[in-house]
């Protein structure tokens, strides 16, 4: 059993659509009810890999058969997850229903074409987290582009075209050369004696550092197209704002997560040598990317234009935390991924909450809802602290982790440029707020409003629960994914930090935790010194 | 005395094969061509080929400019109305011109290093010359010889479904 | 006795002749009997090779290079007339109907 | 009892719970009201029992720490959701409980007929949750918890009418500046985690293993930093120079909210969070001078202001702010018995004083309302002899302003005095400690003043309100005068547990109380304080030259607001520019903006605008515009013509050959 | 005078040549007695025996055999190569006859010519002498110069027979002279006995007369592959053309152009890989680079699709380029993916157009995805994966190829390569963009579809999409019939 289940969540959407192109098309209730069916019942199917899972860095519910075999190539059907994956799973599966939800009626022209998408999308998702095979992950990936492109491009807005090329052309230039890579990789690792492309027949390869380097910007630009990182990320704002709710939510919540999983399953860990010359470049742009996004968010008319870029900023943080390297910072990124995923998307369910109402997007055409639609202020409220990361929220203990995991490793300096990035998002958040709810309910069109019916708040509640329960008891999350983590600080770190004996006054954590690099720590790790000059007086 | 021959022939082969290029006159350029081929089979001839020599006669001047002269005649096309620019004959004289400079070179830096057969002139004279090629035609290069029977059908299949009146 | 390269250089000549030709005459016609040119280049190349190698293998490629020159001529001016029926001209410059 | 210390911000949570999902559909005041009060009254109660067993304790065990549930673990970063109780968080959850209770009660009353009554009380509920989570907390993350909590409670609440757009901006303005100090706060718990953790590795935001641990640290240096970083977060929340000018603008909100909140718990946070972290604190001398160089400057500049507002509110806001200004000056000189003694005080007499303007500008509202007339209700150019119309709170108010005057017998004399005593003979500081106590004296000086011209323009002269609705100005219902009545006795009677040991009349029991907490800070101190001898003499000249000066503000404000009212005009003729500035604030608003708010959207734009759009994005399209004019160029090639191709293919050739034959 | 001696005929060789020669003779007979619209049946009886020669052909799979005197194989790699042919030949038989009616032009003169050249095409794949390989060209561009120009009435089908005709008469003069020049410098026109005396006489890139006969020849298949500068023929006789031949030449030609070529250079004149490979290296880049670029702004689908074609000629020749057993598998299986998906959209091509080659232009196909769903899903898969995007078969043969390339050392033409198929992604996402996200400007008619075409969607979505998925079998196979 243990194996199948992952190979059964991925492919259920797929069956979905089989049995989706017999239902009439003209039938819409069917078409939605059976798709969210789908969707529920494969995040049903999904819940047994959280119980299932025994906290280890081992992968897990592993299926391996042979695929291809040809040539030189040898490519398996090699598919499991550990820790980091685990929950990117759960979250495309928690998801989906909401995003099906979403655009329950929002979407009432071509509602199969949109539904097939929807689930080709899902089984694209869910197949590049669990993917083992490189070369599997590397198909799955391409297959997301899609449906992804067409539901921008046929549910979109009125510059829709524009936006899903873009999307399109941008994401497949970096992934090409990702392919290149790949087969470089491979043929490297044939003289080494693999035998096929799955990813842990890579590690320790040890690479001259100058093919290291190229490969790893090859794989490096690819994911930072997806994440996206500071130059790259013009296609997001686009592709968001054109793109309907769901897409728009699947987008932020799992699509970008492609860029950042990307990093931390492949490019740091394969390439050591290269992440540690390219440390400084990649922390400088995520930092960059945090208040430049901020500052543009700032002055955004369209609410979902300021979503989409508050976005960019949240993703910075992940990889500030990510390239920080070490436990903490890697448990605060991979957090924050979630958390980005459940509050950006819940945002962007609200903007289209709105938008479904008023078919607008411009700040300047609301104010004052609260007044009229009091549950979606309360909501809304709640969504926007927790994006701008207000403890107790989820958003907190991510950002809170990252900044902390930034500030012990010797990137010291980002963390603390990063921090007010905290101060800005508070600004843009709230601002957008205050010009959305507050103020009078002088623009007649608004006074009409509807409050939020009851599908729209059955598709809030759960996230609203994730972003307390997340933020109030984040450690069921923290640690399974800890073994793991510590695996890929060990691949990736290229002086192993000293284990240190666990503080006294903490109790016993889970075996997986104890080589977390203390950079700090006397001798502890190469960078320390470069971190000195900041500490005027700092050390006996 | 056969060099000059030789260069007198190779000499009318060019200037007649200029003139095609030259001749406004699609007629007059067939004539001259039909020339060339005569310097040409003379060649054949010089170089013991007497078989080529004939059916280069036969076909090429026979046949294959009879049939072109046949169509200018039937599309009665008068001379060229104006010739094309002149850059554009400028750059195609220069092409010319530069691909003979390369090939003169190279022919004249290589020499034949061919792997000799076993026909010499001797032979040629003893066997006869059209018997030794009829040999080749039949034995060695049956299939080659077979399929040109195919391509002649599907030529003449063309040209019939091309040019037949009606359908 | 004449050298084989002089048989090889006259053909060359003959060949970028043809090749000229074919660049820079407008008349389909013409250049069809350019191209003839070109292939009569390369037929006494072959011949010349066939005499000094002594094996007749070019002479039987020859023999095969002029059934093709036949095919071809009959395929071409059929072309020819067709497009010459529908367009009353086989001026090269007059096929551009399908371009860019 | 001690055991059960997650029931006291428990409570408020379940009352937030209830009025905020369910209060809608309740409707009924009362209900909500009692659900709302009884919550923290709850608290009240649960927190006495601590507070008594705490007593019964010896004082060397009043420390007990209770863990809930793990919260957060990432590597060698653990935090649980815990609470401490020591004598110092005992004292803040008696304010916040108790003060939070009278007020509740108050709300009652003054919010009646509210439309969002309900939401008001959830609100209310929710901040006292926070607020105790705040002061409760066993670690830097719980108590981080509690003091974003505040903030998000206080921007809910200074934005409760939502409507008004000054109330919104208030709301963000408050919370942003809240930020900025959270960023700083951040920055120092980082830095002091990494610096402990990466040299002794003892990692750990625990306030009980810092303290264990806090001998290992430095005095100065990485210290400094740190400290600097935790008063920033101090300034933000507690409204000090740079960042106070949130606080008065935070009046937006009602008026027991601004008891609550920004008089009483909220903005002391600052103040507790340096005493909680004395051990730190007081090993960077810098830092110290710097808390208690900002304390003074804050407490003298607000205070000025204070003397220039004619809103009732705002004058009582500045007056807060330079309260809290006399409190960091006592942090900043290492008397933090003192500190927290005027807090308590403080939140005694301030509330007391914002709910007696709330119970004026209530009955004012009231009036006006009746008369229909569009008068601002809480100008006090429109009150006066309101004594006799509304008498219970004139006298409670009266009490208080006496208190906080810093009159002798009243709790406001006992902490204030003792902070100028401590900031005159600290031994920190060495000879700046002079001026410190200067400042302090002149501020005390103005608040006497200021406060003193509310009262007299308030409640005595002639009724300078609309004479057609004098009738209609009568006394506050019981709800609201009972805590006023209860704060009024507080703020005279508040004081006799902090009674400085010159009086002798009674031991200085709040000092005592504290000492465990602070006991270890005074050690450190030791090592770099000059001990310098002061007799009772001067002791008890300095006490009596703040009377002094306090008398000396008082009949300054008596002869400009009642002998002779002739002379503020006089006074703003004479120095118009000066008048100017301190009315205008100083212009600090303006400045901000033009520092900082403005410069940020012109970037923001800048960089939209210009960057992302026209480079950024101008190099993408610009690729694929050029690939298209290529495309274009390329298209042109294909001419068509037969020769053309040809002579492609010769030029092909004619460049394959030279390259091959020539090379 | 001497007898001559005949050789032993092994007729088992060219069975599946004479086989379909016969079938066209037959065509042609019955051709005079059938009328009208049952010309189609013809096209049938053509497919029957396309399917005939095939089953003879695998059956000679796995056992090479030589036959009349050393002019001709059969061997796995010219099966394959075959069986790509057969197979494009078949397909486009099988969308002609509708596209005959509507055009006007129904003679069935069609089928016969399309099996004459696919005899021609399996010549080149299988010939093992100059000759051979050169008459099978010629026979195979013989029936082109005819099928392009097989609607008389259309100006520019006769515009386009003309052009082809024309230029490809011109550029087998330079395939001869380079024939010339290698015969004459190695005095065989076998390919075997080339490859010997090469490698006895130790003769390299030093003789000049064997290395310009191998960049003649080289420009000489150049032309047939349509690789930059030797392309520009293809854009005006591929829109010219009828649309089945169009089909038809983009696929079956280009296979036959690059399986003598790969059997002359590979087995030929090993000697020389030093040199051709970096001819073929820019060919290549050249290829791509213009064949994509170009494509950008076409407006006629068939003509965008020719230079889509052009721009696979630049992948293929990647392949090329490694000459290694990757790149070569890679080659014989991205011509087989190629046939199913580039037929595959001509056939569509065939069913939205009018009368006149009307309807042609990317822009008519707005709104066609939801006039007709299955057909354009059927289309997006053909344009996924022309655009080589898995889980098609077009992804795994580019992967193929550039992997040949990687693997041989030529990393940045594989980086060219794939920015390449980056660009080519656009045009081809144009015609979904009018197919799905622009409403239909005018509904145009009711595409009607006879079985015919059906069937060969069918086989080409099945062609495109099982490879695709499970690609193992056929690379295995085509490793098998890697020359070397």
């Amino acid at each position: 059993m243990n194996e199948v289940i992952l190979s059964l969540i991925t492919f259920l959407p797929l069956v979905g659509v089989l049995l989706l192109l017999f239902i009439p098309s003209g039938n819409h209730g069917l078409l939605r009810g059976f798709t969210l069916a789908v969707t529920i019942l494969t995040f049903l199917a999904s819940l047994p890999l959280v119980t299932g899972f025994v906290t280890n860095a081992d992968y897990q519910f592993v299926l391996n058969m042979p695929w291809i075999q040809a040539g030189p190539f040898r490519m398996n059907y090699h598919v499991g997850i550990d820790g980091i994956s685990l929950w990117l799973v759960m979250l495309t599966t928690f998801i989906m229903p909401i995003a099906v939800l979403s655009t329950w009626t929002a979407v009432d022209e071509k509602v199969k074409g949109y539904m097939a998408c929807l689930l080709l999308l899902e089984v694209g998702m869910i197949g590049a987290f669990i993917s083992i095979d490189l070369f599997l992950f590397y198909i799955f990936w391409e297959v997301m582009l899609i449906p992804m492109y067409f539901i921008i491009g046929i549910w979109g807005g009125k510059n829709r075209i524009y936006a899903a090329v873009k999307f399109f052309i941008y994401t497949m230039v970096g992934s090409l050369l990702m392919l290149v890579a790949l087969i470089v990789l491979y043929f490297k690792g044939l003289n080494l004696g693999i035998t096929d492309f799955s990813l842990t027949n890579f590690f320790g390869m040890n690479l001259d550092p100058v093919t290291q380097t190229w490969m790893f910007l090859a794989f490096a630009l690819a994911f930072a197209i997806k994440v996206p990182m500071f130059p790259l990320h013009t296609w997001l704002p686009d592709a968001h704002t054109e793109a309907p709710t769901a897409g728009s939510v699947i987008l932020a919540a799992v699509l970008l997560k492609m860029g950042t999983y990307g990093y931390i399953r492949f490019a740091m860990p394969l390439f050591p040598n290269a992440v540690e010359k390219f440390t400084p470049l990649i922390c400088t742009l995520s930092v960059i990317g945090i208040i430049y996004a901020s500052l543009v968010a700032m002055v955004q008319e369209d609410v979902k234009k300021l979503v989409a870029y508050s976005s960019v900023a949240h993703l910075g943080f992940v990889m500030l935390g990510l390239f920080s390297l070490n436990q903490i910072g890697l448990q605060g990124g991979m957090l924050q991924m979630l958390n980005h995923g459940i509050s950006t998307g819940a945002l962007f369910l609200i903007v289209g909450f709105i938008y479904e109402r008023r078919h607008t997007r411009l700040i300047t055409d609301f104010g004052g809802l609260s007044k009229q639609m009091p549950v979606f202020a309360t909501i809304f409220m709640i969504v926007t602290f927790s994006s701008i990361g207000l403890p107790g929220t989820n958003g907190f203990v991510g950002e809170f982790l990252v900044l902390l995991g930034a500030f012990e490793s010797n990137i010291r300096w980002y963390a603390i440029i990063a921090s007010s990035g905290v101060i800005l998002s508070a600004v843009y958040m709230l601002w957008m707020f205050q010009r959305v709810m507050f103020g009078k309910l002088d623009n007649p069109k608004n006074q009409k409003l509807p409050d939020l019916n009851a599908r729209e708040i059955a598709i809030m509640v759960p996230l609203v629960v994730m972003i307390f329960f997340m933020g109030l008891y984040p450690t069921p999350f923290t640690r399974t994914m800890a073994p793991a983590l510590d695996k890929i600080i060990q691949q990736t770190r290229l002086t192993k930090p000293v284990i240190a004996a666990p503080p006294q006054m903490m109790p016993a954590m889970p075996q997986g935790e104890m080589p977390a690099g203390h950079p700090g720590m006397p001798g502890g790790q190469p960078g320390m010194p470069a971190g000195q000059p900041a500490m005027p007086a700092g050390h006996p | 005395m056969e060099t000059l021959f030789f260069s007198l022939v190779a000499a009318i082969a060019i200037i007649s094969s200029i003139l095609v290029i030259t001749n406004k006159n699609p007629i007059n350029s067939a004539l001259s061509l039909i020339m060339t081929f005569f310097c040409l089979a003379t060649l054949y001839v010089m170089l013991e080929a007497p078989f080529m020599a004939a059916i280069q006669i036969i076909v090429y001047a026979g046949a294959i400019m009879v049939l072109i002269v046949f169509v200018i005649m039937l599309l009665n096309i008068r001379s060229e109305s104006g010739r094309r620019t002149n850059h554009a004959l400028f750059l195609g004289v220069m092409t010319g011109v530069l691909l003979l400079i390369q090939t003169w070179y190279l022919l004249w830096k290589s020499s034949l290093t061919g792997m000799k057969g076993s026909v010499d002139s001797a032979m040629i004279i003893k066997v006869g010359h059209t018997e030794l090629i009829g040999k080749a035609l039949f034995t060695e290069f049956l299939l080659p010889f077979e399929i040109t029977s195919v391509l002649l059908l599907a030529a003449i299949v063309g040209a019939v479904i091309l040019s037949k009146k009606k359908l | 006795m004449v050298s084989l390269n002089g048989y090889l250089i006259l053909s060359a000549i003959l060949f970028s002749i043809g090749m000229i030709g074919v660049l820079t005459r407008r008349n389909a016609i013409v250049i069809f009997m350019c191209v003839e040119l070109m292939l009569n280049a390369v037929n006494l190349t072959f011949i010349a090779f066939s005499k000094f190698l002594g094996n007749l293998d070019g002479q039987v490629f020859v023999f095969f290079v002029m059934t093709v020159a036949a095919a071809e001529a009959a395929v071409g001016l059929a072309l020819m007339i067709a497009f010459y029926k529908n367009r009353e001209s086989i001026d090269v410059e007059d096929m551009n109907l399908l371009k860019w | 009892m001690l055991d059960n210390v997650w029931l006291i911000p428990l409570f408020p949570l379940i009352g937030f719970l209830i009025n905020g999902l369910f209060g809608k559909k309740i409707k009924n005041e009362a209900v909500i009201g009692t659900i709302g009060t009884g919550a923290i009254f709850l608290s009240f109660i649960v927190s006495c029992g601590i507070l008594i067993e705490l007593v019964r304790m010896p004082a060397e065990q009043r420390v007990f720490e209770k863990v809930v549930f793990p919260w957060i673990q990432a590597g060698t970063f653990k935090a649980d959701m815990a609470f401490l109780v020591d004598p110092l968080s005992a004292v803040m959850i008696m304010v916040v409980t108790g003060v939070g209770t009278l007020i509740h009660l108050y709300s009652i009353g003054y919010m009646h007929g509210e439309e969002g009554f309900y939401r008001f009380f959830s609100y209310l509920n929710l901040f006292c949750m926070s607020m105790l989570l705040l002061v409760l907390g066993a670690n830097m993350l719980v108590m981080f918890i509690g003091w974003e909590g505040v903030g998000l409670c206080s921007y809910l609440l200074i934005g409760y009418y939502f409507e008004k757009k000054s109330a919104g901006d208030a709301a963000k303005k408050a919370f942003v500046m809240n930020r900025v100090g959270d960023f700083g706060f951040l920055l120092g718990l980082f830095l002091l985690y990494w610096w402990l953790g990466s040299n002794h590795n003892i990692w750990t935001v625990n306030f009980v293993e810092i303290k264990a641990a806090s001998h290992l640290l430095p005095y100065g240096g990485i210290v400094t930093i740190a400290t600097l970083c935790f008063f920033l977060g101090a300034t933000g929340k507690s409204a000090q120079i740079p960042l106070f000018t949130w606080l008065p603008d935070a009046m937006e909100g009602p008026t027991p909210v601004s008891a609550l909140i920004h008089a009483a718990t909220m903005v002391t946070a600052g103040v507790y969070m340096i005493a909680r972290m004395s051990f730190v604190f007081i090993k960077s001398p810098e830092t110290m001078l710097v808390v208690a160089v900002v304390g003074a400057a804050t407490a003298i500049f607000a205070a000025t202001i204070g003397t220039a507002q004619n809103d009732i509110k705002r004058v009582l806001a500045y007056s807060t702010v330079s309260q809290l200004g006399f409190m960091f000056l006592a942090m900043g000189v290492g008397a933090f018995g003192a500190g927290i003694f005027h807090l308590m005080t403080h939140a005694f007499f301030k509330a007391c004083l914002f709910l007696g303007s709330g119970s004026v500008i209530h009955a004012m509202h009231h009036a006006l309302h009746k008369g229909h007339l569009h008068d601002d209700a809480q100008d006090m150019r429109n009150m006066g002899g309101l004594r006799k119309a509304m008498p219970i709170t004139f006298i409670t108010f009266f009490v208080s302003t006496i208190a906080i005057a810093g009159i002798p017998g009243f709790s406001g004399f006992f902490s204030k005095d003792e902070i100028l005593w401590q900031a005159f003979a600290n031994p920190y500081h060495g000879n700046i400690n002079i001026y410190l106590w200067g400042v302090g004296a002149v501020a005390a000086c103005f608040t006497a003043f200021y406060m003193f011209r509310l009262v007299f323009m308030t409640f005595f002269g002639e009724c300078r309100i609309n004479s057609k609705v004098k009738e209609y100005l009568h006394e506050s219902p019981l709800v609201i005068t009972i805590p006023l009545m209860v704060l009024g006795l507080l703020a005279v009677v508040g004081g006799y547990i902090g009674m400085p040991k010159l009086m002798g009349l009674l031991p200085n029991y709040f000092e005592h109380w504290l000492d465990p907490v602070f006991e270890l800070a005074n050690e450190y101190g030791k090592e770099y304080a000059k001990v310098a001898h002061h007799t009772h003499a001067l002791e008890w000249g300095l006490m009596g030259g703040s009377v002094v000066i306090a008398l000396i503000g008082i009949t300054i404000a008596f002869t400009m607001y009642m002998a002779n009212r002739t002379l503020p005009a006089k006074f703003v003729a004479t120095f118009p520019t000066l008048h100017r500035f301190v009315f205008n604030k100083w212009y600090i608003d303006e400045l901000y903006d033009f520092l900082f708010v403005n410069p940020c959207k012109a970037f923001g734009n800048l960089l939209w605008r210009g960057f992302d759009v026209v480079i950024v994005d101008g190099v993408v399209n610009g690729t694929a515009k050029l690939v298209m004019a290529c495309s274009a160029g390329l298209k042109g090639l294909q001419s068509g013509y037969v020769h053309n191709y040809a002579m492609g293919m010769a030029l092909g050739v004619v460049a394959i050959m030279a390259f091959y034959v020539f090379r | 005078m001497e007898t001559i001696v005949i050789p032993a005929i092994n007729m088992a060789v060219i069975a599946p040549e004479v086989i379909l020669s016969l079938f066209a003779m037959a065509l042609l007979l019955i051709n005079v007695f059938v009328k009208g619209e049952s010309k189609a049946y013809l096209g049938y009886l053509g497919i029957a025996g396309i399917v005939v020669a095939l089953f003879t052909l695998v059956s000679g799979w796995g056992f090479p055999t030589e036959g009349f005197s050393g002019t001709v194989i059969q061997d796995n790699f010219g099966i394959f190569f075959k069986v790509i042919f057969l197979i494009s030949a078949a397909m486009s038989i099988l969308i002609s006859d509708k596209y005959l009616v509507r055009e006007g032009c129904n003679q069935g003169e069609i089928y016969p010519l399309i099996l004459f050249a696919t005899v021609g095409m399996m010549l080149m794949a299988s010939g093992t002498d100059l000759m051979t390989i050169f008459l099978g060209l010629e026979v195979l561009s013989v029936s082109l110069y005819i099928l392009a120009g097989f609607n008389r009435d259309s100006i520019k089908s006769n515009e386009a027979g003309l052009k082809y005709f024309l230029l490809g008469a011109f550029s087998t003069g330079f395939l001869l002279y380079g024939m010339a020049l290698t015969y004459g410098a190695t005095g065989t026109t076998k390919v075997a006995k080339i490859a010997a005396h090469i490698a006895q006489t130790g003769m390299g890139s030093s003789n000049l007369m064997l290395l310009a006969g191998m960049l003649l020849m080289a420009t000489g298949f150049a032309f047939k592959i349509a690789a930059a500068p030797f392309h520009m023929w293809t854009p005006d006789v591929y829109e010219g053309a009828p649309t089945p031949i169009t089909a038809f030449m983009s696929v079956g030609p280009k296979a036959a152009g690059f399986a003598a070529f790969l059997r002359v250079f590979l087995i030929a004149l090993p000697a020389l890989k030093a040199e051709w490979t970096w001819l073929v290296w820019v060919l290549a880049v050249l290829t791509m680079t213009v064949g994509n670029i170009t494509a950008l702004y076409q407006q006629n689908i068939k003509r965008m699709l020719a230079y889509s074609s052009i721009a696979h000629a630049g992948y293929v020749l990647v392949g090329f380029t490694a000459g290694n057993a990757v790149g070569t598998a890679g080659i014989m299986f991205y011509m087989l993916s190629y046939a199913f998906m580039n037929i595959g959209a001509f056939a569509i091509i065939i069913l939205v157009g009018k009368k006149g080659e009307e309807n042609n232009n990317v822009s008519d196909y707005a709104g066609f995805g939801y006039k007709h769903p299955m057909l354009g899903i059927a289309m997006c898969i053909f344009l996924f994966s022309l655009a080589g995007i898995p889980p098609a078969a077009g992804f795994i043969g580019k992967f193929y190829l550039f992997s040949g390339a990687i693997q041989a050392g030529y990393i940045w033409l594989a980086i060219i390569g794939v920015l390449n198929s980056a660009a080519s992604v656009y045009y081809y996402l144009r015609v979904m963009i009018f197919m799905y996200f622009k409403e239909p400007n005018e509904d145009f008619a009711w595409v009607k579809l006879t079985p015919a075409f059906i069937i060969c969607l069918i086989i080409a979505v099945a062609g495109v999409m099982i490879p695709g998925v499970l690609p193992g079998v056929i690379l295995e196979l085509a490793q098998k019939a890697v020359l070397m």
